[in-house]
Formats: structure tokens, sequence, C-alpha cells
């Protein structure tokens, strides 16, 4: 299914979903978009981890075990990541990460 | 060989003395302690006879002279194999001299002031100090080294501290003991000075190693040259600036006038027979170095003499308070002995001078023992110092008046009281030598006579003065002090000095030269006669004489106004402009810095924590932006 | 026997223990007062076992080794020995220390705690003399100074966190230049590329490169200068004395001080002592500035204490002046002075801190006349005065002649004009003592308030007589302090001169 | 040009489109839409790399339960229609910047290195395959990553729980967060 398209292309892609993940990162004030930004980010990773693997090792499994605990990992810190903004929300009722400063100095 | 070994127990008896008396006197037996006191010293005046005896009449003399004898030597610090300091003692004519000078004065004070001080406050105390100044003198003389005797030097002028400050609720008697430290111990730091250099070119600390004329140390001590002096000179110059202290020559004297302050026998003890002629013995003790090596630091110590007598012996002229006019009297006869030593030479007749500053160290400290404990007897009868408050008192006051009298005549160098013996001696040395210095000496003899008896007319004639209660004579245990000193002040001058103590331990031939003798005895008369004349009965001359001579007068009457130039030093100098200085600096500078830095560091970190700003959005785009100038760094520069 | 040492650290920690488990005041005071006595004993039984061993014909550079890998990748050992000069130097802290314990009897506040931190600060101290391994030995110094901010923080008077935390922070500012050089000395222990140690007596067996020596002798030097004072790192001195409970005053100006030249001459000046004779001119400036601007700076003061201050500044620059000298005398009269100073001080202290809790305050021109009220303070003042100023017969006289005479020897000419100039101190020293006697303890009672304080009380007796018996032993009878040290002392003046022939 | 790289285009354009519009729509829930369409495109991809059971797991977990999870969190805290206030310029700007910067020296990184693959022969992905090496315990095998994960998973089940669950109302505030 692959053939005729190069490795870099993937790349590439993965490339601009990353820094597009790391713009809304650091842009975004509501914490659930900045979490959306994360999975981008994560999500990018796997696209590397998979395409390297069918291009470069495609006898392995590595890249796509890999993938699979990204995953994983991902779902669980989603799933705290969200329990943390919901308690935020309570204490501070507001999402904006700007207004979370506790932790200066 | 006789045994001396003994004489170590003349210096610490009195050390026992001190430690029993102080530490369980005041408890125990506050009264008893005079007469322990002064029953110790019987014991050591005692033996300190014997010695002489024994040396001077039965010890074995090599080639005719005298020996240096160490009786008694331990290490007692050792600095390096060469170098170190002994605790001995030294027997020689003048240490052997020495003894007996110290013991006779101090047993006739001990005794003195069982009478003087009954019933002060700190009696037990009194003896006690009056033990420790008796071991160290003793300690001083009988030194086999240098630097024994700078540690007695240190400790006879810390008993002196505390005996003038005995009065320690007097606020003058405080400042006055101050003083006396003070001074004496920045002069020490000459002599300390003068030790180390001496030491470092000699490599030895020993005096008879030191003082031995075809040693090393003196042929060949003598080291580079420094400002056109040899280094022996500058040492010995050092080692002498110790002397002028101690014995007050100008221009460390101020503290002598003020040490008055001091219950007299202390007066009579310290600061007029002992320790204020530990400076003439330690040039003395010395002399050979500084005869044969230093010729120049002994013009030095002559000079110096011959000046603080001229000096003293003006400001004696006109003061009132009648220890003080005894303490510059003293102050100038200790110039005579300094200028005696000054103009010696070494070695037989030459040694003259040697031989008659030692003679009349002897006579000295007869009659000035006698003199001061003679106005302690008369102080104690009309509670005052000051003459212009005294008169007539020879009705009430016979056997003082007597002494008195002996003692005045024998300082005006009246045949033949054993002043005029020792004086002369030193006019004839004197004339051998320097003929300016003579005709001070002169001048200066002619002025003793005069002061003395103005002292001794204006208190026992002059004026018939009213007295609260009629004066008395003092108890027994003071006037058979004065008695026996007396008797001591007639007989002294026919001991042959110059048959026993002389420069090189060898006798030899000296008589009484009529040439120099008749003229000086005419001129005590004249200073006599002139005091006759203004002080005998009550008159206007002195008044007169005051007024005309208006601004010399002033001078000497505030002695020369040197108190006042020491004052500017100490208060203005040290005190406003230097350690002012000092301790601002320190706060403000040093200190300052130290904080300074503090607080930089303070700033700097309340700066930077706001870069801490807790913005999670911050962090992350200062994360990114590094990681990508890491990126660019180490990819495409770090080739 | 092997282990004797070990105790000197042992039972200290023991005491602490013991102090921890109390509750009742007094028990705490009695225990500590215990405990320190007897260390007192374990210092004089050490004392004599030294001399016998040494006695008996032990030449041995240090005696009653001990030595315990520790940390073996590093090749840190717990070592411990000791020779003369460690000896004297642990006599006059197990002295101080007991003195120091009698003279903080009275301490309501905190007792327990008091006491805890004040005998942790003493098995510090003691440690240290005992190390004969650098890092052990720094560990210990650490030991000793942390407690120090602790006791001045919250058993001080004055502006006491403010000098509290002058002094750590300036200590610890020292501490960090020295842990430099100590480590600089052990990764040039072995120049051949054996293995690397942190043991004094391997280190004095090799000659670290003449390069490394001259970067790490000021290091070291300046690092343990600042405990002893050097100008111009005193600063620490005056305000942490001044806030100081008296106990610590005399522990640290006592004990804790000493530190800083001893190991200026055990570790600086014994492993390096090229470069000290090379630049040994810059510090022996230093020093004879800090000798006669201490003393001055005594002279303007009027707190008691600061005057104590600035003359343990004088009396501390004497010691690492003369440790700068570098011959036989000098540095013998340097370990005196150590001792006597330490005595010395630790004496007034005590004697600022009993009037002080009698007149409540430490002004001079507050009090006067009190030689009439209380004799027995007053003349232990006056002795205290008389042997700081160098009276013959107590300890100071001693200590500063074989500084002086020692200084003098020395063979170039500036050294000898610089010895000049520390002599001069001997004046301004009897200046300000002298001031401070006349004004304070002679005189008329200038107070009314004064007129009827109470004489010492027991507990302060036993701490003054002991201390003044100790000044009076050195002083009356120095030989054998002076010998004792001076044969330990002589191996290493040997060796430093043989490492570099001048 | 081959039907797959007709799908690869289609695929690539709506990822960059929809990543773009996720990090930059101003409204919350759109944003969380247009991440939905990312990653179901993700998937698509992953079929074309021929992974079968990524892209399901990619379909069923990301797809369908994070993003749920994304859009319930939201409900939660916003109005759906709720604005965000637009961010400072400067700090668009410069992170655009750095976004920029990053993703064009990546790129260019990319393209300047040669890849090379290996000769071997390529190993059909199969669910069996997949299932015997997450629990094998041979070379190959991935069990303890595969334990580890579990047990992950079951803390952050806990914690989720733990963190949201509703803390008494004393120890919620305190003083000093009310008053900010």
């Amino acid at each position: 299914m692959s053939s005729g398209i190069p490795l870099q292309y993937f790349l590439i892609l993965a490339t601009i979903m990353f820094f597009a993940g790391v713009y809304g990162f650091l842009t975004r004030r509501n914490l659930i978009t900045i979490l959306m930004s994360v999975e981008l980010i994560l999500n990018s990773v796997n696209i590397n981890f998979l395409a390297f693997n069918r291009y470069l090792f495609p006898h392995k499994l590595e890249g796509m075990f890999f993938s699979i605990f990204v995953i994983a990992v991902a779902a669980s810190e989603a799933a705290v990541a969200i329990a943390i903004i919901i308690n935020i929300y309570r204490r501070f009722t507001t999402i904006n990460v700007e207004d979370v400063n506790e932790m200066k100095y | 060989m006789i045994n001396f070994s003994y004489t170590i127990w003349i210096p610490l008896l009195p050390l026992l003395m001190f430690l029993f008396l102080g530490l369980a006197g005041h408890k125990y037996f506050p009264k008893l302690s005079g007469i322990i006191g002064t029953c110790g010293l019987a014991i050591i005046t005692i033996l300190s006879y014997i010695t002489a005896y024994k040396y001077f009449f039965t010890s074995e003399k090599i080639d005719g002279a005298f020996q240096k004898l160490t009786a008694f030597n331990m290490v007692w610090l050792q600095f390096t194999d060469k170098l170190h300091i002994d605790m001995g003692v030294l027997l020689d004519p003048i240490s052997v001299m020495m003894l007996v000078v110290i013991t006779t004065v101090s047993l006739m004070v001990h005794i003195y002031s069982l009478g003087y001080m009954k019933g002060e406050k700190g009696f037990e105390r009194f003896f006690a100090f009056l033990s420790l100044f008796s071991f160290s003198m003793l300690g001083l003389v009988l030194a086999t080294n240098i630097f024994q005797m700078y540690i007695f030097w240190e400790l006879v002028g810390v008993s002196s501290f505390l005996l003038i400050g005995f009065y320690y609720q007097k606020p003058s008697a405080v400042r006055a003991s101050k003083k006396a430290f003070i001074v004496t111990r920045f002069a020490d730091l000459g002599f300390l000075i003068g030790i180390l250099i001496l030491s470092f070119n000699t490599k030895t600390f020993d005096f008879i190693t030191l003082t031995n004329p075809t040693g090393t140390a003196i042929t060949q001590g003598g080291g580079a040259a420094f400002l056109g002096l040899s280094i022996m000179t500058w040492s010995m110059i050092f080692v002498f600036m110790g002397g002028v202290g101690k014995s007050a020559m100008f221009p460390f004297h101020i503290w002598l006038p003020d040490a008055m302050e001091g219950p007299t026998p202390v007066s009579a003890l310290i600061h007029a027979a002992t320790m204020v002629v530990a400076g003439v013995y330690l040039v003395a003790r010395m002399f050979p170095i500084y005869s044969i090596a230093a010729p120049v630091a002994l013009e030095v110590v002559a000079y110096v003499g011959a000046f603080s007598s001229l000096f003293a012996a003006v400001i004696a002229c006109t003061q009132t308070d009648i220890k003080r006019v005894l303490a510059y009297s003293t102050m100038s006869q200790i110039g005579y002995m300094m200028l005696a030593l000054g103009v010696s030479g070494y070695g037989g007749h030459e040694g003259l001078g040697y031989m008659a500053s030692m003679f009349h160290l002897f006579t000295h400290a007869m009659f000035k023992a006698l003199l001061f404990l003679g106005a302690g007897a008369i102080i104690h009868a009309v509670h005052t110092n000051h003459m212009t408050e005294m008169g007539g008192l020879r009705k009430y006051l016979p056997i003082t008046h007597m002494t008195f009298l002996i003692a005045c005549l024998t300082i005006a160098g009246i045949p033949p009281l054993s002043g005029f013996f020792s004086k002369d001696e030193i006019l004839a040395a004197a004339f051998e030598h320097n003929k300016i210095l003579f005709a001070v000496e002169y001048a200066v003899a002619g002025l003793t006579a005069f002061y003395m008896f103005r002292l001794y007319f204006s208190i026992f004639w002059g004026k018939e003065t009213q007295y609260h209660h009629t004066p008395h004579e003092a108890p027994y245990t003071m006037t058979i002090p004065l008695m026996i000193l007396a008797f001591g002040a007639i007989v002294a001058g026919f001991i042959p000095f110059n048959k026993l103590v002389t420069s090189d331990g060898k006798a030899f031939e000296s008589e009484i030269e009529l040439m120099i003798a008749i003229p000086s005895v005419l001129i005590g008369l004249l200073g006599i006669g002139i005091a006759y004349i203004m002080y005998k009965k009550e008159n206007a001359i002195p008044d007169k004489l005051a007024t005309t001579f208006k601004y010399s007068y002033k001078w000497a009457y505030n002695k020369f106004y040197m108190d006042e130039v020491y004052l500017f030093v100490t208060k203005k100098i040290i005190f406003r402009y230097i350690s002012d200085p000092v301790a601002w600096f320190d706060r403000h500078v040093v200190d300052a810095t130290m904080n300074g830095i503090a607080t930089v560091t303070q700033t700097v970190s309340f700066r930077i924590r706001g870069l801490q700003s807790g913005q999670l959005q911050k962090y992350a785009f200062v994360f990114v932006t590094g990681a990508i100038m890491l990126a660019v760094l180490l990819v495409y520069l770090w080739k | 026997m092997d282990n004797i040492l070990t105790l000197f650290v042992v039972i200290p920690v023991l005491t602490i223990t013991g102090i921890l488990f109390l509750k009742d005041t007094r028990q705490v005071r009695l225990v500590a007062a215990f405990g320190m006595g007897l260390q007192l004993i374990l210092a004089a039984v050490l004392v004599f076992l030294y001399l016998t061993a040494r006695h008996s014909g032990n030449t041995a550079e240090m005696l009653f080794v001990k030595d315990v890998l520790w940390f073996k990748s590093l090749n840190i050992h717990y070592a411990v020995g000791v020779d003369g000069i460690s000896v004297a130097m642990i006599g006059l802290t197990s002295i101080v220390v007991f003195a120091g314990i009698f003279a903080s009897w009275e301490v309501e506040f905190l007792t327990k705690e008091f006491f805890v931190s004040l005998i942790l600060l003493a098995t510090g101290v003691f440690g240290f003399f005992i190390s004969i391994d650098l890092f052990t030995m720094f560990l210990f110094y650490e030991l000793a100074v942390i407690p120090m901010y602790l006791l001045i923080g919250i058993w001080g008077t004055g502006p006491k966190e403010y000098s509290a935390m002058k002094l750590t922070l300036m200590l610890m500012g020292g501490s960090a230049l020295l842990l430099v050089g100590l480590l600089g000395i052990y990764f040039n222990s072995s120049p051949t590329g054996g293995q690397l140690t942190f043991n004094i007596l391997e280190i004095s067996k090799v000659t670290i490169p003449m390069s490394a020596q001259r970067l790490f002798f000021p290091l070291t030097f300046v690092g343990f200068g600042v405990l002893g004072a050097l100008f111009p790192f005193h600063t620490w001195s005056p305000d942490g004395h001044a806030s100081a409970p008296t106990a610590v005053s005399m522990l640290h100006a006592g004990v804790l001080m000493k530190l800083g030249g001893y190991g200026a001459f055990r570790v600086a000046i014994f492993l390096m002592p090229g470069a000290a004779h090379e630049l040994s001119w810059i510090f022996i400036i230093l020093t004879s500035i800090s000798v006669v601007y201490g003393a001055f700076g005594a002279i303007a003061q009027k707190d008691l204490k600061y005057i104590n201050a600035y003359s343990s500044v004088s009396h501390c620059g004497l010691v690492l002046f003369a440790v700068l000298m570098m011959n036989q005398t000098a540095m013998n009269g340097a370990i005196i002075q150590m001792i006597s100073h330490g005595l010395m001080t630790a004496l007034f202290f005590a004697l600022i801190g009993m009037l002080y809790g009698r007149t409540h305050t430490r002004m001079i021109y507050e009090m006067g006349g009190l030689m009439k009220v209380i004799p027995f303070l007053s003349v232990c003042y006056v002795i205290a005065g008389l042997a700081s100023l160098g009276l013959p017969g107590l300890s100071g006289f001693v200590a500063e002649m074989t500084i002086f005479v020692g200084a003098f020897q020395h063979h170039e000419v500036f050294y000898r004009v610089v010895t000049i100039l520390a002599v001069s101190s001997i004046v301004i020293t009897a200046v300000y003592i002298l001031r401070v006697v006349a004004i304070l303890l002679l005189g008329p009672t200038t107070n009314e308030h004064h007129e009827h304080l109470t004489d010492a009380k027991w507990f302060e007796k036993i701490s003054v007589v002991t201390l003044i018996g100790a000044v009076a032993a050195i002083g009356l009878a120095p030989f054998w302090l002076s010998t004792m040290i001076g044969t330990s002392l002589h191996p290493i003046v040997d060796k430093i001169i043989a490492l570099n022939p001048f | 040009m081959a039907s797959n790289q007709i799908m690869f285009i289609l695929f690539a354009l709506m990822i960059t489109v929809f990543s773009v519009l996720t990090v930059t729509t101003r409204k919350i829930l759109r944003a969380a839409v247009f991440l939905l369409f990312v990653l179901v495109s993700t998937s698509g991809l992953y079929f074309m790399l021929n992974y079968q059971f990524m892209a399901a797991i990619q379909l069923t977990l990301y797809a369908g339960g994070i993003v749920v999870l994304i859009i319930f969190s939201i409900l939660l805290t916003s109005h759906i229609s709720q604005k965000f206030e637009s961010s400072g310029w400067k700090k668009n700007i410069f992170s655009a910047l750095a976004a920029i910067t990053g993703a064009i020296l990546s790129i260019v990184t990319i393209l300047d290195y040669s890849f090379s693959a290996t000769k071997e022969a390529a190993q059909e992905v199969d669910m069996h395959l997949i299932g015997r090496s997450l629990l094998s315990v041979d070379k190959d095998g991935y069990v303890l990553p595969f334990e580890v994960i579990s047990v992950l998973l079951l803390a952050a089940m806990i914690a989720a729980i733990v963190i949201a669950k509703k803390a008494g109302p004393a120890k919620t505030l305190s003083p000093k967060l009310n008053q900010e």
C-alpha cells in the first residue's frame, strides 16, 4: 500500500503535526486544549514510529509495540489529566492556564 | 669554690610569701601578714649579707678579678639550640651589691610599713605586693641572661603598677598606675626589640657569653651598618630605651612624678631606691658591650643622663609637692649615674665612671630611701603633701628632722657623708672624659643642694603653720628604719668600692681629687646658702624671683609641658587619629564589604526569582526555544 | 589503648544521648558537667600516655593511630592519630569545654537543647584535632560550625539572627574555599599515578606539584584563615562574639578559632611548603595587619565583648603570622599562642558573661569601680588582662616571646622588620587592657545599682579557677609544653625545610 | 499517480489542515471535533502502512475514547459555545516563530538524511503474532512492558478517581486561594 510514497513524506507530515501541537501547547490558554495539543504531539510520534518500522525495519515489531504503549500511556495520561483539570476547575473555577500559577517563586 | 646554690632562695622566698599572703592572707590572718612578710624579708636580708660577705671576702679571685659565678641555672624555655631562657642566679660584684641594696631598703620599708600602713584597708594585699616586688627585683638583678632580666623587668613593672594603684578607688592613683605601666611598657618594647636584634646577631642571651670582652659576641657581633651605625649599636640603643623607661630618664620620665600617688613606702622602695635604678643596672650589666662594641650607644647614655639630671633638677626647684620634689631629685640623681656610666671606659682606672656610678647607686639608695621615708613620716604627721602647708615642724618631729637633715646634707654632697664621695667620683670621671658634661654636672650639684634645702627649710623651718591637731612623732616602727638608713647614709661613703665593684672586677686605685672636690663642696654650700636666705624665714624673695622669671618659672613649674605633649600624642593621635579611624574603617569598609556581598547576593536572587513565574507556557516556551537552539548548535554549528 | 582517641568523639556523643533522655534541668547540667569532666580526665590520661610513649622511645610521627576504611571508592578513611601538637590542642579544648559548661550553668531557656548543641560543637572540635584524614577532618570541622549557628541564633543577645547568619555564612564561605583546596590536595596526592589519598601523613611524603601548590595553598590558607580571623575576613568575629552566649563565645574564641590556626599549619603549610614559602609574604602582610589593626581596633571599642573580639583578632593574627615564619621556634610559639590565647580568651569571655549576668550591661562606661564590689571576679579579670598583655608568669608571655624570638630568626630582612611591627602590638595591647581595667574595675563605684552585686558563685569559681590555673601553669613552667610541642614539630619543620631548601 | 499516493495526499492534507485548525480555532468544542478528524485521518495512514491492528486501536481508543473523554470534560468545565479570549499577539507570534523554525529545521534535517532500509524480508503482522509477542518472555517478548503498562493503567484509573472525587468543602479552598 505504501509503495511509491517516500518515507520522508510521512516524517514531514509528522513534523508538521508535531509543531502544530507545540504551537498549540504554547499559545492556548484553556487547559483542555493544551491537553489536546499534547495528544497531537503524541500522535505525530506514533506516526514516526510506525513509518520507521515499516520502511526501515519491516522484519521487526518494536515500532508498533512502542506505539501501542504510547497510546496506552496517552490514554492514562488523558484520564489523569482530565481528572486534574476538573479538580482545578473546582478549586479555581477556571481552567485558564495563566491563572493557575501557585507554583511561582 | 664556695657553694652559693642557696642563693636561689633569695628570690624564691619572697615569691612564696607573695603566693601565701595573696591567696590566704586576706581570709586567715589579715593582721599578721605584715609581720610574716617582714620576717620573710629579714631572712633573705641575712642571706644576702652572708652572700655578700662570702663573695667579696672569701671567694676565690682569679687574676685579681672577681669572677662571675652562676650559682644556679635551669632552662626555663627552649627556643633553639642556642637560644633559651634560663632561670638562674648570677653572682658578680654588681649583682651582689644590688642584693644588699635591695634587701636592706626593702627590709627597712617593710618595717616602716608596719607602722605606716597600720589599719589601712588591704594591709595584707600591700605586703603581698611588696613581696612580689621584692621577688621580681631580686630576680632582675640576679638574672643570668638578658631574657630573664626582661621577664623580671616586666614583673617589676607590674608590681610597680599594682603598688602605685594601691588606693584603687582614687582616680588619680589609677591614672598614675596606668600611665606608669604604659610608658614603661613602651620603653620595654625598645628593650625587647634590642634583645631580638642582639640575640639574632650573637645567638645567645647569656650574660657571661655576651659580656665577655674577648668573646665572639663583642668582637664579631657588630653586624652590618644601618644608618651609619652598626647593628650592635642600634641594638644597644634599643636596649637602653628600656633602661630609659624604667629609670625615668628623659623623655620617658613622665610617669615617675605621678607614681608618687602610691603609698609613700612604695615610693621609697620602688621609685627611689631600687626599681628606678634598674636602668642603670641594665647598662652596667651590659657594660662591656656598650664600652667596647657600641661606644656610640654609650655616648647616648651619657647625654641622656646629663640632660635628664639637669632637666629634673630645674623642675625640682619649682615643685611644691614634697614627694614630687623627691621624685625629680631621683630622676636627677639617676641621670648622674647614667652619665657616670656613659663617660666610663672599660677596665682599670678607665672604669672610674662605672665604679662611681655603682657607688652612687648604692649611696643614693640609702639617702633617697631615707628622704622618702622621712617624707612619709611628715605626711603621716600633717596629712598633706604640699610644703606650702607645712613649716616649723622641727619641734614636733625631732627624729624625722635629724634624719632628714642628714639625708639632705648627703645628697648635697657635704663631706664626710656618703653622697660626697660618690658624687665626687662621678665628677672626676666626667672631668676626665667630657668637660661639657662635667660643667653640667657642677651646675646640677648646685641646684640639687638648693632644692633639697628649699624643701628642708620649708618643712622644718619657715613660717609657723597652725595644724588641725598637733603633729606627733611617728611610731618606732617608722623611726627605727629612719635611723638605720641615716646611719647607712653616713657610713656608706667609706666602703671601698674601687676595690670591690669595678668594670672588670679588678681593684684599682682612686682617691679624692681636691681640685674637683673642693669646688663641688663649695657649690653645694652655695646652694644651701641661697636656700637658707630664701626659705629659712618666711619672706618675699621666692615670689619676687618667680615673678621676675615669670615664663621660665611657669615652664619649669609645669614640667616643661611634657605631660601635655604626651597627652596630645596618646589622646589625639592614638585615640582620635588611629584607633577611631581603624574602628570606623573596620565597620564601614571591611565589614561593609562583607555585608555588601551579602546584599548583592540577596538582590540578585530577588531579581532572578521573577523567572520562576508559575506560568506553565513560559517554561514550555523557554524549553522549546532552548531545545531548538541546541539542535541548531549541535547539528549545524558544532561540526 | 588503640581506641583511646575515638573515645574523644564517643564520650560527647554518649553525653548527648544521655542528655536527650533527661527532663530535669538540673540533671542535664550534671550530666553535661560529668561528661565533660570525664573528657578532661581523659585528656589528662592522653597527655600522660603520650608522654610515656614518647619517653619509651616511640618516635612515630603520630601515636595511637587508628585507621578504618570508610568510603572505599574515594579512599576516605576514618583515620585518627595524635602528636604533641594535637595532644596539646585536645588538652586545651577539654579545659575550655569543661569551663564552658560551668560558665553556662544558669542557662534557663531550652537548657537541654543548649547543652546538646554545645557538646555537639565540642565533638566536632575534638574530632578535628584527632583526625589525620583530610576528609574526616573537614567533616568534623563542618560539624563544629553548624551548632554555632543555632547557639548564637537561639541563645544569643542583641542582633543575634544577623550575627549568627553572618558568622555562619562567612565561615561556610571559608569552608567552601577550603573544600576546593582539600580536593585539590587530594587530586594531587599521588603525582606518580597511584592511589589518591586524603591521609595527611601519606600526602606529606610526596611533593605536590608546584603549579598545584600555588593554586591550592592560598585557597586552603584563606579557608582556614577565615576561621582564624585573618584580615580582612575577621568581621564575623566581633559581631558573632558580641551576640553569642557566654559559653559559646568561650568555645568559639577559645577553641574554634584555633581550628583555623591548626589547620593552616597542619594542612596548608605542612602539605604545601613550597607555595607557602613562595607566597608567605602576602599572608605575612595580612597577618601583621591583623595583629596591629586588631589591637588598634580594640582601643576604640566600648563594648567589652567587642574589645575582646578585636583583641582575639590581634592574637590569632599572631598565630597565623608565626605559622608563616616556618621555623621551629616561631611555629612552636604559634601552637603555644593558640593554647594560651584559647585559655585566656575563654577566661575573658567567661568573666564578661558573669559581669553581664550581674550588671546587665557590657558597655564599659556604664560600669566602674567593680573591684570593691565583686573582688573575686575583678581580680580574675585583672589576671586575664595581665595574661593577655603578656605578663611573664602567665601563658601569654611565653607564647608571644617564642613567636617573636622565632620570627626574628628569619633569614630575610623583610620578615624581621615585619616582626618588629608585630612586636609593637604588645604596647597597644597594654593600652586597651589597662584602659578597660581602669574604667571597669578601679576608681570609685560609679553606678549605684552596682553597689550590691554578689560575687562569684561556686560554679563560676570552678570555671574561672580552672582556666586561671591552666594559664598560670603554662606561664610558670612552659618548658614541658614547649618541649612536647617542639619534639613533634621537629620532624615537620625538617620536612618543610627539606622540601624547599632556603 | 497511483491510487495510494492520492490517498496519502488526501490524508496528509486532512491532517495538516485539521491539526492547524485544532490549535487555532477559538471555539473549544470545534477544536475537539477537529482533533477527532486528525486522529481518524491518522488511522487511515496506519491502514496505508499496513498496520490494521494499530489503525483499529487508533480509532477505538483515540477517536472513540480520548476524544469523548475530552468532550465530556469540556462540557463539564465550559460552555459549548464559549470563545477563547485570544491570547496576546506577542505570544502567538513568538510561539509560531519557534514552531515554524523547529519545523523547518526538522524537515531540512529529514530531507538531508538518507535513510537506508534493511534488506531482510518483511514480516506480516497478524493478531496472532501481536498477542504472542505481548505475553512472551522470549527475546522479542514484551511481557514486562505489558505488565508495567497494565499497572500504569490501573494506577491512572485509581488516580483519576481519587483526584476527581469531590473533596470535603473545608479542605478544598485555603483562605489564601479564596481571596485570589
